[in-house]
């Protein structure tokens, strides 16, 4: 789950870094009491989910708190990359020295928290992974010590030449790491972190991805979810308990277990067809959990058929053919069907689609290839 | 022989009185997994199936039954201490089930594990099964078949569908081994070749890969290196959006990198025969041995 | 540094361990305030750093806030193990239906912290190991790891067979063990940790020593100090920097490190002597902290001989000497000194007190037994 | 040979700008050891005394200097984090003489150092010194003499006490080293004793231990099976009162347990001459030579 700028700002200032005023707006009227009360300069910043919001026009400098105004006006309810601004953060326009970059992800290979500061701030750190990767230093941590004073200094040194600043920096660096362990982030990244001209360190951006297997123990955490800001589908399928992402094509997927789900798409493809999405209905087989699968795909007009793939292992065949009939009296499937159903209960459930008119297939690549060719079908 | 359980495993089962605990407990026992305690906290003294004794700590279990091996089905928001509690009960086999478990968990969860010398599978992971031998986890024993192929995957019902596809066709298996989803996990491709190459029951591997990281990367080149038996294998999610979690927590391309592409590439360079669909496995297979 | 049982259950309380109510009164119309907030019997506490308050009358229920009055106002002031009470604690006299004892020290030899808990709560726990070892359960944890759930279950089941007063008892080892790095605690106990006869786990009693080397880092815990509970001696020489511990005897000791400190003690027992002290200028020898030194030595009125004892490393033999020069110019000596003085310096030394008047010797054998001789004459 | 230190130690000084670094530093540059650098962070490109390089942390410091030991003068709020750092930066031999670490920082900072293969000697120690040899900490070296008596003790100024006893006495010393007076110590009583054991130029060892803790019986017990050499012991704190700090952190009586009559008892019963008073080292070190 990622967080707004606004909400990992405010995380960070818990954690004790400091981090320039700023707050958030949802009207007009509302940017322009805060510019108000920040006085100066200003800057509104778009709050979404999306890269590049300078370049789209979401980040907008104001001389004064009438023109705060203006610009939030024209920012909110702009479309960034799909997603709708919803707020924007009005912060002071701060006079900056330098800037430089601290993120922290955990790595996969030597499966530990690492930290990775860069004095080429301000700038998409992948960027200057590819170009000018020396400038980018990395340190794992050893999550059994944490971060450790000399560690954070060594980085510190690593940005700033000043004592002073690279305390400062070494200082923000721990209570970083601190903020990742304390909220479950997967990711937390300053970008940047600038230098005042009168020398102080700060956190003038902020970005906080939150690990979603954390939010079931962090009440708290959990409660900054913006679903306005996703898609509505995925927001419909997560209640559902279902894993859901939209896709581009038109063969509706609707498969049991993450890598199978994958492959049946990639399958898909493999026959000439494009998946309109990827979608587990996961371990344990509620029938509802397929109603509520087949009423997402179905709300998709791109989808032009249905294809279903389950290896009953946990889920059981008789729980699928359930949910399929259940939701043919629910709502009215526009679409052909392909069901591709083997495993456990197979019988019983290819018995009870039998009987309410459906056929299914026990080979996953016979299933794919008719899906593939009702669609050609109703192309031609 | 085969790889990570075999006969002598002698297995505690933590979570036995839960939903899903109690189904698989049966379901091994079944199978003819020795099950020889499960472990509840509170429920110590009963007998589950009135037959395998229940202990309120994975230590007492240990020291009541000898088990050796211990698989976890408890919810996700305590099986990392679950984990914790069977290494440190000196449990040198530990197979974590649980979808869920947080990554910043597992961070300190796995130091821990290998300091006491004890390796774990998964989490988030189906377990493994060495056909007519013992069966640990939730991998359906009737789709498996005894023999010498060895499987390893990072995927549940992707590794039935192609278990499915070897067994139909005559192609049994020495272990099936599902490694786990997740991003940080105990037991990885290269642990897993290491010990089909070591293990006179297996003549050829499939490996079953799908996007995020670049663990089959490294496998590849250390399969290059150091496996000598032929090795078949399959990535999931060529058509993944990027950036996107794709079900498993560990599937995710993460800027250009882990990429199907990239890992198909990888094995193709290691000499690895690169399934298009599942259903050539065993074609493949064939071939090669 | 020791804390009173009020500032105890006031961190127990901070770290989420759940402690009955109870207020710390100074007056006895305090004392009767509070008994009548809580309702019901309270008991009376006396807040000292000694053992055995019951038996030495300082703990007393009272069935109304009048008898709490009264019990405050005889409690107060009163003096247990030479030490006036200053304040008393008033809370319910809770009803209980078991006791255990729950305590974390730092063991030397596992060089870690650990965790002692015992069924047979309420009483020293040092009588437990004594008389019924197989009663107490240890495990020393890796703080690596810090003190994982299943092991402090494992004492919670060790404690009580109920799983929810296991469980219950296991969180609040976890806390304690927090609170312990938390606010630097060389020791912490709770004894007894009661259940109530609702079933419910509660810290009734609590004891927490402060590592003395965590105080500077820790302004807060630090304020917790009550001076008016130590010797005031004691708190002269450790704001003059000085270690200095009241003994018995009648030889006032003045000697650098600690380690030469003791040897000296024991070697003027050894010729038939006392020490009327410990005390240790430390390294760095500053004369104003001689003159300190020999200010709370000499305050002492048994004090019948003062040696001191100097083998100068870091400690400069002159400095010593111009302390005890300027001592003597700030007041009267009415007892005999006997001066050894070696090493760093020692002919600067030694020239400063042979002007002033001193002489001085450079083995310490014949100072110690020189100091003897002078206190047998005295006494002759 | 000596133990620990010898010719080839070339010295990072950790706090090399301090009050108490900078003097020690030229004490033992004087005497003869080898200090190849200092750091101070923030002070990096110096030069200390016109000579030493100072560095803004022991990494760069290592990098350039090849330093294989480290001696700590900072404050003790960051101390440990000087520990830290040396062992991190793969110093293998560390001395720690700041006094006041807290013993809850030592509880992280021990086993950080042994996981790299590292050796802490204190903290709260005065160092150690292998006469005309090197000299790392604030030992005075004019009161030792070259020699083949090995000294250990918990204590500073008691060790000078005795030192000056043997050199006034003709008894030279292959190493003195003060393990440090707090309870949690890197390096104990049974680290020094098979280090003098093991080393050719000692044939006698002097312990000097005091109240608190048990390290002096576990010593006691340790020389008996496995050191060949003599001993001779003493214990400071026969007339210290039961449960008061008496200066160092680690010297106090707990219980009835830490005594200096249990400790001299131990040392009684494992054959380790007893000295009465610091006075008899000569005559019992005679007597046994």
């Amino acid at each position: 789950m990622n967080l707004h700028e606004y909400q990992a700002r405010e995380i960070l200032r818990r954690y004790g870094i400091p981090v320039p005023p700023g707050e958030v707006a949802s009207t007009p009227a509302e940017a322009r009491a805060i510019a108000e009360r920040l006085g100066g300069k200003v800057v509104v910043k778009a709050q979404v989910h999306a890269g590049g919001r300078g370049k789209a026009g979401g980040v907008k400098l104001a001389k004064t708190a009438a023109e705060a105004e203006t610009h939030a006006k024209a920012i909110l309810g702009m479309t960034i990359k799909g997603l709708t601004v919803q707020k924007v953060l009005i912060a002071p326009a701060a006079e900056i020295a330098s800037e430089s970059y601290v993120g922290i992800i955990v790595d996969r290979t030597s499966q530990r928290p690492v930290l990775m500061v860069s004095p080429a701030g301000g700038i998409d750190i992948e960027e200057v992974a590819a170009k000018t990767p020396e400038k980018i230093h990395r340190r794992a941590v050893d999550p059994r010590y944490g971060l450790l004073s000399h560690q954070a200094m060594m980085l510190g040194f690593a940005l700033y030449k000043d004592v002073k600043q690279a305390r400062a920096a070494a200082d923000i660096m721990q209570k970083l790491y601190a903020a990742v362990y304390g909220v479950g982030a997967s990711l937390a990244e300053i970008n940047p972190l600038v230098t005042t001209p009168d020398g102080a360190v700060q956190a003038l951006d902020a970005k906080i991805a939150i690990d979603d297997n954390e939010l079931e123990r962090r009440p708290d955490i959990a409660a900054l979810r913006d679903v306005s800001s996703e898609a509505p589908e995925e927001v419909a399928a997560r209640e559902a308990g279902l894993t859901f992402i939209k896709l581009e094509g038109t063969v509706g997927c609707c498969v049991n277990g993450a890598g199978l789900a994958m492959a049946t798409m990639d399958l898909v493809k493999y026959y000439g067809g494009e998946p309109a999405n990827f979608l587990d209905i996961g371990g344990s087989s509620n029938p509802q959990k397929v109603v509520s699968a087949l009423r997402i795909i179905t709300s998709d007009p791109r989808v032009k058929v249905i294809l279903f793939n389950i290896f009953g292992g946990i889920t059981r065949g008789d729980d699928v053919a359930n949910g399929i009939v259940q939701a043919t009296r629910e709502f009215t499937l526009k679409v052909p069907i392909v069901i591709r159903l083997t495993g456990t209960n197979e019988q019983l459930g290819v018995e009870i689609l039998r009987k309410a008119g459906f056929s299914a297939l026990t080979d996953m690549d016979d299933a794919v290839k008719q899906a593939v060719a009702l669609l050609k079908g109703r192309a031609a | 022989m085969s790889v990570f359980i075999d006969n002598a495993t002698r297995l505690v089962v933590q979570g036995i009185t839960g939903r899903d605990g109690s189904f698989h407990a049966k379901q091994m026992m079944e199978y003819g997994t020795q099950v020889v305690a499960g472990v509840t906290p509170g429920k110590g003294g009963q007998r589950f199936e009135n037959a395998v004794p229940v202990f309120n700590t994975v230590a007492e279990a240990v020291a009541a039954t000898k088990a050796n091996t211990a698989v976890i089905y408890v919810p996700a928001a305590v099986a990392a201490s679950a984990i914790f509690e069977a290494a440190d009960a000196g449990i040198g086999l530990v197979i974590g089930i649980t979808e869920g478990i947080p990554v910043l968990d597992m961070t300190r969860v796995l130091p821990f594990v290998r300091e006491r010398g004890a390796r774990l599978i998964g989490p988030n992971c189906p377990g493994l099964i060495s056909p007519a031998k013992s069966k640990v986890g939730i991998i359906p024993g009737n789709i498996c078949k005894p023999g010498n192929v060895g499987v390893v995957s990072r995927s549940g019902t992707l590794t039935y569908e192609i278990v499915h596809q070897l067994s139909t066709h005559g192609l049994g298996q020495s272990t099936c081994i599902g490694i786990g989803g997740d991003p940080l996990i105990g037991t990885n491709f290269i642990d897993c070749l290491t010990a089909f190459q070591a293990d006179a029951e297996t003549d050829a591997i499939v490996m079953i890969g799908e996007i995020g990281g670049t663990d089959e990367q490294q496998a590849a080149e250390f399969a290059k290196r150091e496996v000598k038996k032929p090795i078949v294998g399959f990535i999931a999610g060529q058509t993944a959006p990027p950036g996107r979690r794709m079900g498993h927590a560990g599937a995710i391309i993460a800027g250009s990198s882990g990429t199907a592409a990239e890992k198909m590439a990888a094995f193709e360079k290691a000499g690895i025969s690169v399934m298009k669909r599942p259903a050539d496995v065993v074609p493949l297979l064939k071939e090669r041995m």
